[in-house]
């Protein structure tokens, strides 16, 4: 049983192809640990970051700057009465919050964070995170529809009809980037998400930049698509507060309705790392095969292989980032007010200062540098464009439906045909 | 125009009444508000929808109403100033300014020189108060955010200022019938100037963001149209008015207060849309700024309160007089009968005139248009219920 | 003609004595523009307020020629011209006004309540042209239970104005479109701006079905 | 490999169970006060007036038509898009013949005014 637990960490596959169902286990564990802490961080981002955009200070009361605000938030929304409205239908009711939680948590099963960081590969792994998303909507009618409530309805129906609008869009964009994986030496291509991230890696370019600019086409639409996949501003209709008050989840209240946020925040999170996978070379660091002279670092355990300069400083930057943010705690804590009061908020922020550093400690021990290598570039890559969503949120206001509609029926998709035909052409005539 | 079915607001929608056509909806009847997020205090909008269309809406107001003009009847003239205020809360001195006007007509005095120069940068920078405060809730319900918090920054010195001036910060009862009964603190020219160089460029910041915004364009441009001949059938008046292309402003028109002195413009749009309206609305920001720089810079020495009996008894008589509020032309026709309440007080309130042409504006358009609209018309439910 | 900021109100000392202002006879010449001087304090000469002249001008003539006596008044006050018109013609006034002489916005539709006269209300129009840039009132009386005519058809604004009327008066507009309650809830009883209605005064019935208090005060 | 397919199930179980459990589990401590008030449907403050369950403008339907017929040409590209550098020039003329039907559509659902949305 120990082999079998272990067996697997010398292997190089991952799990679900493995046959390891235990480490398939653990992952999928670790996922939804990851997803859960990385939504939270999101929330306590996004009130920060939004807040600071709107010249005021966002969270700052629980924990050294809101730090804690997450915490509370889920706790109190954990606690909070559970409503359920009278002529509502129970059963869906109750169902619809689950099933767009399931429909957001399922695509990462086929998300690779690095070459074996992934719970499976399966080689129509792209086709089957296009068709797990698209369930997302089935929640969202379900919710609206169990409502039975005017705002509920419309907020569903508008984010229905939304939302396979831009599906269109982003299923061709998809089609372009999966023929760009055509071009490897063997000339076939893949679904699979690994696969695509290889034949990145093979082609010695990022899908973005590939037949410039057609790379970087497809990718605007993907990512217009996407913000309009996950209802995010200025696409956010479906729940467009000024109109319909809270759209789909209006009756929904307490825990039921942190549910349908944990999942928008993780399809945001999703279809992120899916845009990154398929353009921007997944688990790849930038300039991935510009390695620089071969140096030796020496260490004291194992023997001290030679490997690339630039290699070498790729793989300090994890380290770096986390100094950096321990910098900015321990500044924290020095600006802190000098009061007795702050005394508890002071500590905890000068503990976080040092919990930060010691991570950043212990990513500069090799073997662990050279493994959260991978998983860093994913997050940081997929971190460019949550911040890129809250940006949008900050910035813009909101499309009316019909304009929506427009941009998505005539702008996206003649813009993902026309990106696809183009690729076709140009990829026949290279 | 002459079709009172046709024009005339609202007819009532009998919900039983439904329209059958093969493949499509069923009309749905949609209630937005009291409760809404966008219906700037208590407005009730029925809507009558085709999926998103809106087919017809009727305005269900009064949810505010706490009965001013009776109130008035049962209050002397002073007593009653401070409840003007409470109408148009966000514009509480413009509304002071119009009630102390028509009072002081009515018993036929006038306010000196500095009382007016003092009148006319408090009721300009209420103005600037009011149009910033419609500035960011509108984008807010157009779904831009970040505005309002712009605007409301910059509003915040306005109010430091009248908190200075009066003591108070929303509903000031800045002014007496007479004249003010405040003189100007120390400082009080230099905090003004301050604020207009401080101001400027904001109000540049708020056009960054919004006037060349593709998406504020697409949802405001064509939105709400209300032509001129339209609005002037609907009585609708103040920016709305201007932005349909009359030139018409009651500071230029019958200028009362120290407005004669002053040299700005009246900004007018021409296609009378959402965006034409913003447009104007913030162009009237500059004038404002105009305005008071120049109150400020020419403002006289002299007494503050003209000569005003103990027990004020205006003969018998009626008046009426309006001012430009932000929001339109606010009038007050008030009978005396020689007695110290008054007889009877009407407050012509711009919003509520305004919000008749709600119906006008929406039908056609999409769900989303009535919010922003309702948003353009620049309503304040206090005002439409009194 | 009506500059209302200029103070053109010289009284005429020919006044006919239907002047409502209780002006003592004494003073032949009060000061107008000039706010009231109270100089001496103890024996009180009020000086007269300024006083309604008659309202002359073209535009009333043609009206009086059109209408005689249905014009039952029309004067000047404080630089404000307002006629009173007789209700049987009052909308061919308002007409006339609308069409010809280019009074194409209603400011103001609202009322008063006299109840001690023989027609307690009083309608009151207020319009304004913008080509004249001249505001003027059109005022009529009405008995109790009697209905104004509607100007809806003339002025879209009028709608929720009259209806804004009827709702605190009780005052019924013929030919308006939609007359129902406006501010207050459409089953309630009582018009509160009358004035034999107590500002205390309140629909109790209704509070005690609707809200399911005992009162509202 | 089907294998590759398990975790899919391991990984639905999980993330139903999850929530579901929290669900219940909370439950416990979860106050539970209803009202008759309370648990009306939202109408701004108003008694609802009908059942929200009627008819709907049909334009949605036509929508969810529309997406039916690209997101299934959609998927016949993706084998496609696979091959693509095998296939060469003979794939790419076939799938062009294969997307001009469908663009010939596309346009003539524009001009049919299908993709208006007022």
């Amino acid at each position: 049983m120990l082999d079998y637990v272990t067996g697997y960490l010398s292997s190089n596959v991952t799990p679900g192809q493995a046959g390891n169902w235990v480490w398939a286990l653990i992952y999928i564990l670790l996922i939804f640990l990851g997803i859960s802490l990385a939504v939270m961080g999101m929330v306590w981002l996004e009130r920060k970051i939004l807040a600071h955009m709107q010249i005021r200070l966002g969270p700052m009361r629980v924990g050294p700057h809101g730090l804690l605000q997450p915490i509370a938030d889920s706790l109190k929304l954990l606690l909070k009465e559970d409503i359920i409205p009278e002529n509502a239908d129970k059963v869906v009711f109750w169902l619809a919050p689950l099933m767009v939680v399931i429909a957001a948590f399922t695509v990462f099963i086929v998300i690779p964070f690095g070459p074996t960081h992934a719970v499976t590969d399966m080689n129509i792994g792209i086709l089957f995170m296009l068709g797990v998303s698209s369930l997302g909507v089935l929640g969202i009618i379900m919710a609206g529809w169990a409502s039975n409530s005017h705002y509920p309805l419309m907020g569903s129906l508008r984010s229905s009809a939304q939302m396979v609008s831009y599906e269109i869009a982003m299923g061709l964009a998809v089609v372009s980037a999966v023929l760009m994986t055509s071009f490897n030496a063997g000339g076939s291509g893949t679904l699979s998400m690994i696969g695509i991230v290889q034949a990145q890696a093979a082609q010695h370019t990022w899908f973005a930049f590939k037949f410039f600019p057609l790379g970087l086409v497809a990718l605007f639409v993907f990512a217009v698509a996407m913000v309009a996949e996950t209802n995010r501003a200025p696409f956010d209709l479906p729940e467009a507060e000024s109109e319909l008050v809270a759209g789909f989840h209006t009756e929904y209240s307490g825990f039921r309705w942190s549910l349908f946020f944990l999942a928008e925040y993780t399809a945001m999170l999703a279809v992120s790392s899916i845009a990154v996978t398929l353009w921007l070379g997944g688990w790849m660091r930038p300039f991935p095969s510009w390695h620089g002279p071969a140096i030796t670092i020496p260490n004291f355990w194992e023997h001290a292989a030679p490997l690339g300069a630039v290699d070498f400083a790729f793989s300090l930057v994890p380290a770096v980032c986390f100094f950096v943010l321990a910098a900015f705690a321990f500044i924290g804590t020095l600006r802190m007010p000098k009061h007795p009061l702050m005394k508890i908020q002071k500590g905890g922020l000068g503990a976080l200062a040092l919990v930060l550093a010691g991570i950043g400690l212990v990513l500069l021990i090799p073997p662990v540098r050279d493994r959260i290598q991978d998983i860093f570039w994913f997050v940081a890559k997929v971190a460019v464009f949550m911040y890129l969503y809250i940006w949008y949120r900050g910035t813009f206001p909101r499309y009316r439906f019909d304009q929506l509609m427009k941009l998505g029926w005539k702008v996206m998709l003649p813009m993902g045909l026309g990106v696809l035909i183009a690729t076709a052409v140009v990829g026949v005539l290279v | 125009m002459t079709d009172p079915t046709k024009s005339g607001g609202a007819s009532h929608l009998d919900l039983a009444e439904r329209e059958h056509t093969f493949l499509d909806a069923n009309e749905l009847v949609l209630n937005m508000g009291p409760q809404h997020p966008s219906t700037h205090g208590v407005l009730r909008v029925i809507l009558k929808l085709d999926g998103e269309k809106v087919r017809g809406t009727e305005c269900v107001i009064g949810y505010l109403h706490r009965g001013v003009e009776k109130i008035a009847e049962n209050r002397t003239y002073t007593m009653f100033n401070p409840y003007v205020d409470r109408m148009d809360y966000v514009a509480a001195v413009s509304n002071g300014l119009g009630y102390c006007e028509a009072v002081e007509k009515l018993l036929n005095i006038e306010a000196p020189p500095r009382a007016n120069y003092i009148r006319v940068i408090l009721t300009e920078l209420n103005r600037l108060a009011s149009h910033m405060l419609w500035l960011g809730t509108h984008a807010l319900d157009i779904g831009a955010i970040t505005p309002l918090f712009y605007t409301f920054r910059d509003r915040e010195e306005i109010l430091k200022i009248y908190e200075k001036y009066c003591g108070a910060r929303l509903t000031t009862h800045a002014f007496r019938i007479g004249g003010c009964l405040y003189e100007t603190y120390d400082g009080f020219e230099a905090d003004v100037k301050k604020f207009v160089s401080f101001v400027t460029p904001k109000i540049d910041e708020y056009e960054e963001l919004l006037t060349t915004n593709r998406i504020w364009v697409e949802r405001t441009r064509g939105v709400g149209v209300l032509s001129g001949p339209d609005c002037i059938d609907l009585g609708v008046t103040g920016p709305v008015l201007r932005a349909s292309g009359v030139k018409w402003d009651l500071r230029k028109a019958k200028p009362y207060a120290a407005y004669s002195q002053f040299q700005f413009e009246i900004p007018t749009g021409q296609n009378g849309d959402t965006y034409d309206r913003y447009l104007v609305r913030v162009a009237e920001m500059r004038q404002s700024l105009r305005i008071v720089s120049q109150a400020v810079e020419g403002i006289p020495e002299g007494p503050i309160m003209a000569k005003v009996p103990k027990v004020l008894k205006p003969p018998v008589g009626e008046i009426y007089h309006s001012i430009e509020a932000p929001k339109g032309e606010l009038g007050y026709f008030i009978v005396s009968d020689g007695s110290t309440q008054p007889y009877r007080i009407r407050v012509r309130p711009p919003s509520f005139v305004n919000l008749q042409a709600l119906d006008k504006m929406v039908r056609g358009q999409l769900v989303a248009d009535v919010v922003a609209v309702i948003g353009t018309l620049d309503i304040v439910l206090g005002e439409v219920d009194r | 003609m009506p500059d209302e900021t200029k103070g053109n109100t010289s009284p005429n000392p020919d006044q006919p004595a239907s002047q409502p202002s209780s002006s003592s006879p004494s003073s032949a010449k009060p000061p107008v523009t000039v706010p009231p001087k109270p100089t001496a304090p103890p024996p009180p000469p009020k000086p007269p307020g300024p006083v309604p002249m008659p309202w002359e001008s073209d535009m009333v003539a043609g009206l009086k020629q059109r209408f005689g006596s249905g014009i039952r008044e029309a004067s000047t006050y404080l630089g404000q011209s307002y006629m009173v018109v007789e209700r049987a013609v009052v909308y061919d006034v308002l007409q006339e006004l609308h069409d010809e002489q280019e009074f194409n916005y209603l400011v103001d539709c609202t009322a008063t309540h006299y109840p001690q006269r023989a027609q307690p209300f009083e309608v009151i129009w207020i319009l304004y042209s913008f080509n004249r840039n001249e505001r003027i009132r059109v005022k009529t009386l009405l008995a109790e239970g009697e209905a104004a005519p509607s100007a809806v058809p003339l002025w879209s604004t009028a709608n929720w104005l009259e209806r804004e009327v009827y709702d605190m008066f009780g005052i019924r507009f013929d030919g308006h479109p939609d007359l129902r309650r406006i501010l207050l809830p459409e089953d309630w009883k009582g018009f509160p701006l009358r004035k034999d209605h107590s500002i205390i005064q309140q629909d109790q019935e209704w509070v005690q079905i609707n809200l399911g208090i005992e009162s509202g005060q | 490999m089907p294998q590759n397919y398990v975790p899919i199930f391991l990984f639905m179980g999980v993330a139903f169970a999850i929530p579901a459990v929290t669900l219940v589990l909370f439950k416990l401590v979860r106050p539970e006060n209803p009202h008759k008030t309370k648990l009306m449907p939202y109408e701004c403050g108003i008694t609802p007036l009908d059942d929200a369950r009627g008819r709907y403008t049909v334009r949605f339907y036509i929508v969810a038509i529309l997406f039916v017929v690209f997101d299934v040409e959609t998927i016949f590209l993706l084998p496609w898009a696979v091959r693509f550098r095998w296939l060469g020039k003979f794939g790419l003329l076939e799938m062009g013949i294969f997307l001009g039907i469908l663009i010939v559509g596309y346009i003539w659902i524009w001009k049919k005014g299908a993709l208006e949305w007022v």
